[in-house]
């Protein structure tokens, strides 16, 4: 499918010669392509998620729908939570409270065209991806407010304020370690810091030095607070809110907020992939070498190494988000002062110091051992940051293809 | 297609203004402003302003507006704050802004644009058109990256044009537009104060102190905030 | 040049600018007043940027938008610790309910 | 110019020669951060916070002050010499007058000037808070950083050569200024204060902002002083009419900014925050308010004014436009500020309503610029214009800082702010007896009667409105009811005397005993007053005056 819809983009855009049908039809396939990326996850990770539980508590999970490992539960609870009815409380404000939803759905839907699933396969290629994706994310809050307000009740009131408090500060952590690739890689374009931890695993950013090692547990700590993820899910905590915000919502807008949750899991696991786990490369240079070759080298090579890349990278991402679902399962949840402070007294300190020190210890390397990095010159990891396996993509068709999902941008260069 | 873009955030853009005038509920308020500023970011990517659009987005949007929703929950009493506005008030005003807002917009939509930007580059007064709006139209960061910095890059060419243009005009006629390129001091009635701001080169204004000197505003606001936000010590005696 | 043209972003700039100022003129709630503030402030900066873009503003227009963005952040926050101090000392923020201090 | 030669230049050319112009503001920065450190590291149980502050501040005063020297002297003054290597300035940096920050700010004497009379109030005024105790041990980090904060802010307003850092420097000095204004936090009058000032501030700050993006849309610049030649061009030959969109959109834009410094400036219809705030305020917030943030806006409103000069026919009109229309907002805040002083039964809201007054007078000396630049005046008028606006804050500075310092002396020892409580006030101690005089002279300087140095300033304003008065007819009837006003005033300044000196003391028990170091603050800066109305000190300030004005049109 991604193969057809980068082909259709790019053959509309190059051979037709009328003005917005190759674009207005790229920008379709492309909102498919990413509304089957938002709620794909969401159905199987929620599988996941039971059948990862059901493991850590000792039991089975869902074992009857679709088979032995109940693989279609999650399609079942869909069915069942469509039929249920949907309730407005009386004390509710109705227009807010059904209006709300929408917001967490819409803004967790809008990352995710910023998200590059491998070099070039993205629905809006922009020079500042990263930052708007993390703009984009952070609208999430308001929804979560606004649904806390307008329902009516207490509970969800205070779930609400709770949630949108640990996330507006957890977004400061977020943002600070996620500035730390952007510092390694010297831009914000999501695909090109991708590309540029091609070559071996040491080449990840995680690996480059001791201080973006640190960086990305915290990043990974605060995305799983803004997500109101366990051990940070305050807003839904059973035992003190009933259950935060969602409290008086079921049925289908539940199921939003639900199906939400699970993107921006995928989400921000994909986020952490790229800025530190070298993103859609294998991590082993040799193939890495032989995919960039292959681009070339055969008929539609570079959608085949795109597709192979997507694969890897969402081999990666589904690995972090199964990471989640285990620490959920696994920590105790924190109280609410204990959140506010980590984020506060621990983390907001502890990025801005390896903020500082991922801009210092190049230059302190560089003074010391006279190179910018600590691994030796010879052996199997001894890529040099410097150099990179030479990127194989031609990016520019589909670039220009996409842009039109957000904005005029390509089309008023082709007018011209 | 352009067209369609912009009418669809023009229209929410308004739309969520005269919403958040018109509403009597403070977080329907709220949410309305959501609404307009987000259309609003959507209008800055369609000029390509791509990263004002996403620091609208992240600031405003994600940042402001939660502050005001936060500042509502915190201080509405009753479960839904209905705000009653007088409606002689209302319409008192609205006349008023209707007024105004035709005075606005006859004169805005009067005023021939390119012919006034025609003028300006005639006397060398612009930089080299489309000079961020280019090639790879939106990528703007870079550009706004170092002129945070303090080095304007996109207006090198203009300021080495003028700098000559008024060599040139020094030499043969005193008068001409030349002299008002160099903005510096405008009001060019001495000729030896002239000189003095000839000898520096004219760069492109760099906004490398406000980039710093925001940050101390930040401090002593947010300093200034959390004290009196924060719960009192004690009763003052004095109350 | 974009077909919209200057016109039609001054018009919604303009139009956000007067709606914000009936709403700073009519609410009576302090933070309904300063939901009005936002909305002039965004009324000048899609004025800002539609400069920049249009005229011979250039690049400037966009940075000057950035630091109103910034600087309206502050003022809410500052705007903010003041409403809730009033709300302390008063239980109210109906700014019409502020007429203590009269002469 | 080539990337390298720009580099080169904004690094080792621009940046040098900024960070040395700049050096006082940044040791204010430093002030802040110390603050907090001293606080964060629990030291403030050593040693008062106070003093931290009040010695940054100092430092960043010599460092003015040496600036200041430099400039007029030329640094050829063998006795400073140690003090100008001190602060490494040089005849490139400090020595030239001109744009630093790649344009965005202005180095001249009229900043320098500005800059160093905000910074010495900001010593004065600290100095007052350490004496009066108004932030308490746990609370003085706080405050004093919004006060260095906001003075920041004014500093930059000096200088401010680009409307954004207009539109910055207004945004710097009001924001700390509303959270100064709600200080006392567990007070209503405080917080109620606070709120209206915060909202109308908020409120007209976007509006202003409107306005400046403008005025930068239709001129295409943000620069300032580009503004007025810009305008030129566009207008051409064209006369300024209100048929032609170019013009009015520029003059909407010039409209919309000058309501924003006007806010500021507590002038006429947007006044009505000033006596609640100053009212609700405590009396040392008062005083630096109504000196420190009017003299920062009185110098923007200089450099916004200065910027729509030239030789066309448009700008002409609009320069008299503008004149004129400032000459009416000066009757109406002269006229509304006395009367409606008069009714006052607070001091601080008196002194308020009087500040509003004295803004008014303030502002006919802008009016009287422009409407002389209007006419292409000599330069010397035009000159002589700002010379009277700045010799008259300079007095304005210390009068009204003693008027404020006396209220809050008097706040500390009655635990009243209402007239009747100075009732009988002479009548207490030695300190108490000086405390009155003080407050006589300043009374006497704020009417602007002869000796003192308020009647100078007085007399140089209204001298520039007669003189422009040539130009057009309507600067004599501005000044025919600046002349009214003086009259009107005198009355309520009386009453405030009469009350400390004639009435009785309601309370004949009690009499009201200052300690000795308030009397003696009060007393150093009451002199000033008089030395600035008849001595040599007079003479001294005049010729700086006269010279840093002149230095604005040659």
């Amino acid at each position: 499918m991604l193969l057809a819809a980068s082909s259709i983009a790019d053959m509309l855009s190059t051979q037709t010669t009328s003005g917005w049908l190759p674009v207005f039809v790229a920008a379709v396939v492309h909102v498919a392509l990413v509304g089957a990326f938002f709620g794909l996850p969401a159905g199987i990770f929620i599988w996941a998620e039971r059948k990862i539980s059901g493991r850590i508590q000792d039991r089975l999970g869902p074992t009857r729908v679709g088979g032995r490992f109940g693989w279609l539960q999650s399609l079942a609870d869909g069915v069942k939570l469509l039929q249920k009815e949907d309730l407005i409380p009386a004390q509710a404000d109705a227009f807010l409270f059904r209006v709300s939803p929408y917001i967490v759905v819409v803004a967790a839907f809008m990352a995710f065209m910023f998200l590059p699933f491998s070099s070039g396969l993205v629905a809006v290629a922009m020079d500042i991806g990263l930052f708007v994706a993390l703009a984009v994310l952070s609208l999430e809050v308001l929804g979560v407010v606004l649904a806390g307000y307008s329902s009516g009740s207490k509970w969800s009131l205070f779930g609400g304020m709770r949630e949108a408090a640990q996330m507006v500060s957890y977004e400061v952590p977020l943002g600070l370690t996620a500035v730390i690739p952007v510092v390694l890689a010297g831009s914000m374009n999501l695909t090109d810091i991708g590309n540029m931890q091609a070559g071996w695993a040491s080449n990840w950013f995680i690996f480059h030095d001791p201080f973006s090692f640190l960086a990305f547990f915290v990043f990974f700590t605060a995305t799983l607070a803004s997500n109101k993820r366990a051990p940070f899910d305050l807003a839904e905590a059973e035992s003190e809110l009933v259950a935060g915000f969602l409290t008086e919502y079921s049925g289908f807008r539940w199921s939003l907020f639900f199906l939400a949750e699970y993107a921006a899991m995928f989400f921000v696991s994909g986020l952490a992939t790229i800025l530190f786990l070298g993103g859609w490369w294998t991590g082993f240079a040799p193939l890495d070498n032989w995919l960039a070759s292959l681009a070339s080298s055969c008929w539609q090579g570079d959608y085949i190494v795109r597709v192979i890349g997507m694969k890897v990278f969402l081999t990666k991402s589904a690995i972090l988000v199964c990471v989640q679902i285990w620490i959920r399962w696994t920590l105790p949840r924190l109280r609410i002062d204990q959140v506010m402070t980590t984020c506060l007294k621990y983390l907001v300190p502890i990025a801005c110091f390896l903020f500082i020190g991922v801009v210092v210890y190049p230059l302190v390397l560089l003074t010391v051992l006279g190179r910018t990095t600590l691994l030796p010159g010879t052996g199997p990891f001894a890529e040099p940051i410097g150099e990179r396996v030479p990127v194989p993509v031609v990016r520019q068709p589909i670039e220009t293809a996409s842009a039109v999902v957000d904005g005029p941008a390509a089309v008023t260069t082709e007018e011209h | 297609m352009e067209n369609l873009l912009f009418l669809i955030y023009a229209i929410a853009a308004c739309g969520g203004a005269v919403g958040v005038a018109l509403s009597q509920n403070v977080v329907r308020m709220a949410f309305w402003l959501v609404i307009s500023l987000a259309s609003v970011s959507g209008l800055f990517f369609m000029l390509g302003a791509d990263f004002v659009g996403a620091t609208q987005l992240l600031i405003y949007v994600g940042g402001t507006v939660v502050l005001l929703i936060f500042g509502v929950m915190l201080t509405t009493t009753g479960p839904y704050l209905a705000i009653k506005t007088n409606p002689a008030e209302m319409i008192q005003a609205s006349v008023v802004g209707v007024a105004f807002l035709g005075v606005v917009l006859s004169t805005v939509t009067a005023v021939d644009w390119s012919g006034n930007r025609a003028t300006l580059e005639h006397a060398g007064l612009v930089s080299r058109p489309g000079s961020y709006y280019q090639q790879g139209e939106g990528n703007t960061s870079r550009q706004i990256g170092t002129a945070l910095l303090g080095v304007r890059f996109d207006q090198m060419e203009q300021g080495a044009a003028a700098s000559d243009e008024a060599a040139h005009g020094h030499h043969h006629d005193g008068h001409t537009h030349a002299d008002h390129a160099h903005g510096n001091h405008a009001h060019g009635a001495a000729d030896h104060h002239h000189e003095t701001i000839s000898a520096s080169p004219r760069v492109g204004s760099g906004y490398l102190l406000p980039f710093e000197i925001v940050s101390v505003h930040l401090l002593v606001v947010l300093i200034g905030a959390s004290y009196l936000a924060r719960a009192k010590r004690r009763v003052e005696q004095a109350a | 040049m974009d077909p919209v043209g200057l016109s039609g972003y001054l018009t919604v700039g303009a139009v956000l600018f007067v709606c914000g100022v009936i709403c700073m003129a009519t609410k009576r709630n302090a933070v309904g007043v300063l939901m009005g503030v936002e909305l002039v402030l965004n009324g000048a900066n899609i004025n800002f940027v539609a400069f920049s873009r249009h005229t011979a503003l250039g690049l400037d227009g966009q940075i000057a938008s950035l630091f109103v963005i910034v600087l309206a952040a502050a003022e809410a926050a500052v705007a903010l610790a003041i409403v809730l101090n009033f709300y302390n000392n008063h239980l109210t923020i109906d700014v019409d309910r502020a007429v203590e201090l009269k002469g | 110019m080539s990337v390298p030669e720009l580099l080169n230049h904004v690094l080792h050319t621009d940046l040098p020669r900024s960070v040395q112009i700049f050096a006082p503001e940044l040791v204010l920065c430093v002030t802040i951060i110390a603050l907090l450190l001293v606080r964060m590291l629990k030291w403030h149980h050593k040693f008062p916070t106070s003093w931290v502050a009040l010695f940054g501040t100092l430092a960043a005063f010599v460092g003015v002050f040496a600036q200041f020297m430099y400039m007029k002297t030329g640094g050829e003054l063998p006795q400073m010499r140690e003090l100008f290597e001190f602060w490494g300035l040089t005849q490139a940096g400090v020595g030239t007058a001109g744009e630093y920050f790649t344009g965005l700010l202005v180095h001249d004497p009229f900043a320098v000037f500005f800059r160093l009379g905000l910074v010495l109030f900001l010593v004065l005024v600290q100095a007052l808070t350490i004496l009066t105790g108004i932030p308490d041990q746990e609370d003085g980090q706080d405050f004093y950083t919004l006060m260095i904060g906001a003075t920041i802010g004014m500093m930059l307003a000096c200088g401010a050569n680009n409307l954004l850092m207009l539109f910055m420097a207004v945004e710097m000095m009001s924001v700390p200024s509303y959270a100064m204004v709600g200080f006392l936090k567990g007070r209503r009058l405080s917080s109620e204060a606070a709120l209206k000032y915060v909202v109308y501030g908020a409120g007209i700050a976007g509006v202003m902002v409107y306005g400046v993006s403008l005025l930068a849309g239709v001129l295409g610049t943000l620069s300032i002083p580009e503004l007025g030649s810009r305008f030129e061009l566009l207008m051409g030959d064209q006369p300024f009419s209100l048929t032609n969109p170019t013009a009015v959109a520029t003059a909407l834009g010039i409209m919309l900014v000058v309501v924003g410094l006007a806010f500021k400036l507590s002038l006429v219809p947007f006044h009505f925050w000033c006596p609640d705030a100053f009212e609700g305020a405590s009396a040392e917030v008062g005083g630096f308010l109504s000196v420190a943030s009017k003299a920062a806006a009185f110098a923007l409103l200089v450099r916004f004014a200065l910027a729509f000069q030239g030789s066309g026919e448009a700008i002409q009109t609009l320069c008299l436009i503008f004149g004129i229309s400032l000459g009416v907002v000066s009757c109406l805040s002269m006229t509304l500020g006395n009367l409606a002083a008069y009714t006052q039964t607070n001091l601080k809201r008196l002194l308020a309503y009087s500040t509003i007054a004295h803004a008014g007078y303030m502002v006919m000396a802008i009016s009287a610029l422009m409407v002389l630049l209007s006419g292409s005046a000599d330069p010397v008028d035009s000159a002589a214009c700002v010379e009277g606006l700045m010799y008259y804050i300079a007095v304005y500075l210390f009068m009204n800082l003693t008027a404020f310092a006396v209220v809050a002396f008097v706040r500390n020892e009655t635990y009243r702010e209402d007239i009747e409580a100075y009732n009988g006030l002479s009548a207490g101690g030695p300190m108490t007896k000086l405390l009155c005089f003080c407050l006589l002279i300043a009374f006497v300087s704020l009417v602007g009667l002869p000796p003192m140095g308020g009647f100078f300033g007085k007399f140089a304003i209204f001298a520039s409105a007669l003189k422009a008065g040539s130009v057009h007819w309507f600067l004599w009837v501005v000044l025919a009811i600046g002349g009214l006003n003086t009259v009107f005033s005198l009355f309520y300044y009386l009453k405030v005397l009469r009350a400390v000196f004639i009435l009785p003391s309601a309370d004949e028990s009690r009499t009201v005993e200052i300690p000795g170091f308030n009397g003696a603050y009060v007393a150093l800066i009451t002199l000033p007053i008089l030395a600035l109305g008849m001595s040599w000190v007079m003479g001294d300030l005049t010729a700086t005056a006269h010279d840093v004005a002149a230095y604005l049109f040659h």
